[in-house]
């Protein structure tokens, strides 16, 4: 049994809380190899996504997320805004026409989201960006679905792997986005943006293994 | 955190209304999205050009709109680019049929943002050219890296292409002296104290009373290094030699001149380093042809200062003596 | 005391090096004794218009030499009026035969300083009018106190009297246009920080992090009152209603709103405060026909804002409009 | 026996010194009703006297006091530079002609300075300035000289009289200078001229009382 529109809205709800939670830790971590705004802008973002999510009215899955990316475009600014916004719509054109999202489909559209993430921003691996934490996660997703696990069990692992990638981001020197100014100094911090991409995953897992 | 603001959430758009308020000679402010337009805008047959990036910057971008510089100004939340419907509203409501420059300083923020806004507004059959900015020596460069940030010529360089626009030259050209006024131009700066971002509510960094950050940027980042506090003569020496090393600038170039205050920087100081500079840039032999000094881009109550150097022709004289009219600006009109 | 300069002593020196170093187009610096200086001085059959003060107050009033404002500014140390010698020497370097009208803020040091160097020109046969501003409405006012201390106004004051002086107009007008802007002229000010004495080396008072100061000077000194930490729109409230009523201004009375900042406060915070001083003026009626934003009478790196009303009329419109080119002021020129 | 040119060199040089020794102590004064110079004021003052006392070659009284009184005019700025100007050009005009100044002397002197200074800043007694502690010693002298008493003992009172003035200031509401602008919040807070008033009679007394 797969995720559907009610399962989406609630990760969509469940990420608007949890960057809520984290609005401080993840501007405390943009401080320290940035300019102290993530966690804000991620929060403005979300907030200004709930009224929109909640004013649809046609249950679907595509169009859900295609509101969410053009709240975050319209509203976060910054990196984060435009690739934060190209997630979703990434995930809302590869999920178009799905009213049910099996772990194969969700595999598929969030290694789509990085893809164009990359294709926008221009990270590789290891430049200390949500990259780091997305990839894994992506990945571990496609092996889930390619062994044939439960949709639940494959959320866990990606999960799992943002959550190794993001904290693989601590070492790392900064090559993209604001840290890179840094240079060595960016070495030691843990990358705001791939922890915002954990808990993306996170609660994807927690919205769509209810159950499963 | 001790500012003169009412709520966090609402600095930026209080900020606006109150340029709208005093300056409604000259610009028009929209709320909703944020920009500010010339007054006049569109001017028919001229091209347009139009600036941005995070709040917190003040006077750059919103207080460089008017008569010989910018058409409009974008303005973010503090420190974070603004959206692309905020330029792209802005690009439609001063083009004026001759094509739009859009001035982007090097964060992948403003370059995402603003690439996502001119790709809009080419879909609206509006002619946009973006040139990117990113004269920060304190940052190594690189293919392998997001590059340099634009900082202090950034100003310099919307001064010179608003003149340029204003004297009628087409969009290629302005596009052209744009990158010209860039690749001859270099900055790095100081800090002495953090500053706050507001919905933030602390300092973004700590620094020790005998301590300084050495090649910081204008959001509060840290800088480069972190050093023991010096003179004002020997950090002008630092700023000043790795500046001039960089491009190189040489024995007899003439340059523009530009001490940066921070926000939180009184005058006196900016003239003690001033002093410096016109001494270090003397003793190189190279000529200050025309100088400013002053916190014309600015990283909030931030206490510290930039210098940039713009290796100038005649042609940049001319066009940065021409008139120019904005809030934050103006000499000739 | 974190600040851009060298040593303590050699500050204001340093300064006026890097004033000459920047603005030899337009003034002359004279180190010995410290004084600024039109370029084109003295301009015969005009009368010269000369202020001073302690440094500190940057651009004020060194920053304000030039066409159409002031034709001398000399600084005293670090919030220390200047001595008779330097204003004698100013005087006799800018008189043009027409007179000079001295403007000078109302503290004990700088009226003693002013009447004995008015004393020495007059002797060598210079025409003196001196004229006191004093304009803050935080200070009682007695017959029986130092009385009010001169601020805001005086930048108005000297904009308005260097035009009237520039159009030729006798001494005598000129004086008596002063005592007229300093009538219709009331300020007040608010500290969110002290600020620190270079010599001193650590901030004049304390301020807790919810702490304020309500009806401080321009020098560092603690202010009338210390009150909690309030928002802008409070603070302006505060700083408004209490010019407003002192005059009083009336309903329908025209205005100059002339929002400052201590030299420690980003423009950003001065346009919100510009905002709610515009609301609270919209709400009593008064309109404002002409206003100044940002830090022109500045207390070092003292974060805080004052606040200046000036009643117009016609003729100050138009001497307000007038030309002016100065390194801190500029327009029409 | 009186005080000689010596003597009086000795007194230029012992204000200086004791300015010197107190420049924080008059400034932290001034930092608490004021604008935190006046130490700094008075010191780069008297520094600026020593070299030009030194110079002087004709062991004129009134010479020496009118060098000190042009160098603290030019020098000094503020309040306290023409104020303690007019102390020491009345004093010159005071003692004109004498080698030898009698308690007498100084007592019309002194007495003469206080006039000067109430004449320049308007001040009375108990408006919380230099004149609260140099009215006081000008009267002590012009006692002591009445009473006969010796030049040590006229001097010695003056001294007291000067630090009782001093203290007297500290609960004064200040209508003069910078500290009026303060308006009640001056009381409790000693005045800072007044301080380095009372610093100038002691040094009297010490370089004049010398063998005396
Ligand atoms: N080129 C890029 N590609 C992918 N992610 C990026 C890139 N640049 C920045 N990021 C991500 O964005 C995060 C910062 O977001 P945010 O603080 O909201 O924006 P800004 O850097 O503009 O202030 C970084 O931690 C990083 O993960
Ligand atoms: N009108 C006055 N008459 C006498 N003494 C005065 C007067 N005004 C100020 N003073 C004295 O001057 C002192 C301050 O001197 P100083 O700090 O050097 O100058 P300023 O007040 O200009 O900074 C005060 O403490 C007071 O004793
Ligand atoms: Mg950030
Ligand atoms: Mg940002
Ligand atoms: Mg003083
Ligand atoms: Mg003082």
């Amino acid at each position: 049994m797969g995720a559907g529109y009610p399962e989406c809205v609630s990760f969509v709800q469940g990420f608007a809380e949890a960057v809520a939670v984290n609005r401080e830790y993840l501007t405390q971590l943009d401080a320290e190899i940035g300019d102290a705004d993530h966690g804000i802008n991620m929060d403005r973002g979300m907030r200004a996504v709930i009224p929109k999510v909640e004013a649809l009215t046609d249950q679907d899955i595509s169009g859900l997320f295609r509101t969410v990316a053009m709240a975050l475009i319209s509203t976060v600014g910054g990196a984060s805004g435009p690739l934060y916004g190209t997630v979703f719509l990434q995930l809302s054109s590869s999920l178009k026409g799905k009213s049910e999202i099996e772990l194969s489909d969700w595999a598929e559209a969030v290694l789509a989201a990085v893809t164009a993430v990359q294709a926008r921003g221009k990270a590789e691996p290891g430049d200390k960006t949500m990259v780091d934490a997305l990839l894994p996660a992506a990945q571990a997703l496609r092996e889930a679905a390619d062994e044939g696990l439960a949709l639940a069990e494959g959320l866990a692992r990606a999960t799992a792997a943002a959550h190794q990638g993001m904290e693989a981001t601590i070492p790392l020197l900064a090559r993209r986005g604001r840290a890179s100014y840094l240079g060595e100094r960016s070495q030691g911090h843990q990358d705001p943006g791939a922890t915002s991409s954990w808990l993306l995953m996170q609660t994807a897992e927690a919205a769509f293994a209810k159950g499963n | 955190m001790k500012k003169l603001i009412n709520r966090p959430d609402d600095v930026v758009r209080e900020e606006l209304e109150g340029i709208a308020a005093a300056h409604s000679d000259r610009v028009k402010v929209s709320l909703d999205p944020y920009y500010v337009m010339r007054k006049d805008a569109p001017v028919q047959g001229k091209v347009a050009v139009v600036s941005g990036g995070g709040s917190g910057h003040e006077p750059m971008h919103g207080g460089f709109v008017g008569l010989g510089m910018l058409d409009a100004a974008c303005p973010g939340e503090v420190f974070t680019s603004p959206t692309p419907d905020q330029i792209l509203a802005a690009t439609k409501a001063v083009s004026g049929g001759a094509g739009v420059l859009h001035i982007v300083k090097n964060y992948t923020g403003d370059i995402l943002n603003f690439e996502m806004a001119a790709d809009l507004a080419k879909e609206d059959g509006i002619q946009v050219e973006a040139v990117v900015t990113n004269d920060d020596v304190a940052v190594q460069d690189s293919l392998y890296t997001a590059g340099r940030r634009g900082v202090g010529v950034t100003v310099l360089a919307e001064k010179i292409c608003g003149a340029a626009a204003e004297a009628g030259r087409p969009l290629g050209e302005v596009a052209e002296l744009c990158r010209k006024v860039n690749a001859n131009g270099r900055s790095m700066g100081m800090a002495l104290t953090s500053c706050t971002v507001p919905a933030a509510g602390k300092p973004t960094f700590e620094l020790g009373e005998d301590e300084m950050e050495i090649g910081i940027g204008i959001h509060g980042e840290p800088g480069r290094e972190r050093r023991k506090l010096a003179t004002a003569d020997e950090i002008v020496e630092v700023l000043a030699s790795t500046i001039v090393d960089d491009l190189p600038f040489k024995s007899n170039d003439q340059v523009l001149a530009f001490v940066n205050g921070m926000g939180g920087t009184p005058l006196i100081e900016l003239y003690v380093v001033y002093r410096a500079l016109d001494r270090f840039l003397k003793g190189r032999g190279i000529a200050i042809e025309r100088n400013l000094v002053g916190s014309y881009i600015t990283s909030l109550e931030m206490a510290g200062t930039s210098i940039t150097l713009l290796r100038l022709d005649d042609e940049l004289v001319r066009l940065w003596d021409a008139p120019v009219n904005t809030p934050g600006l103006r000499w000739g009109a």
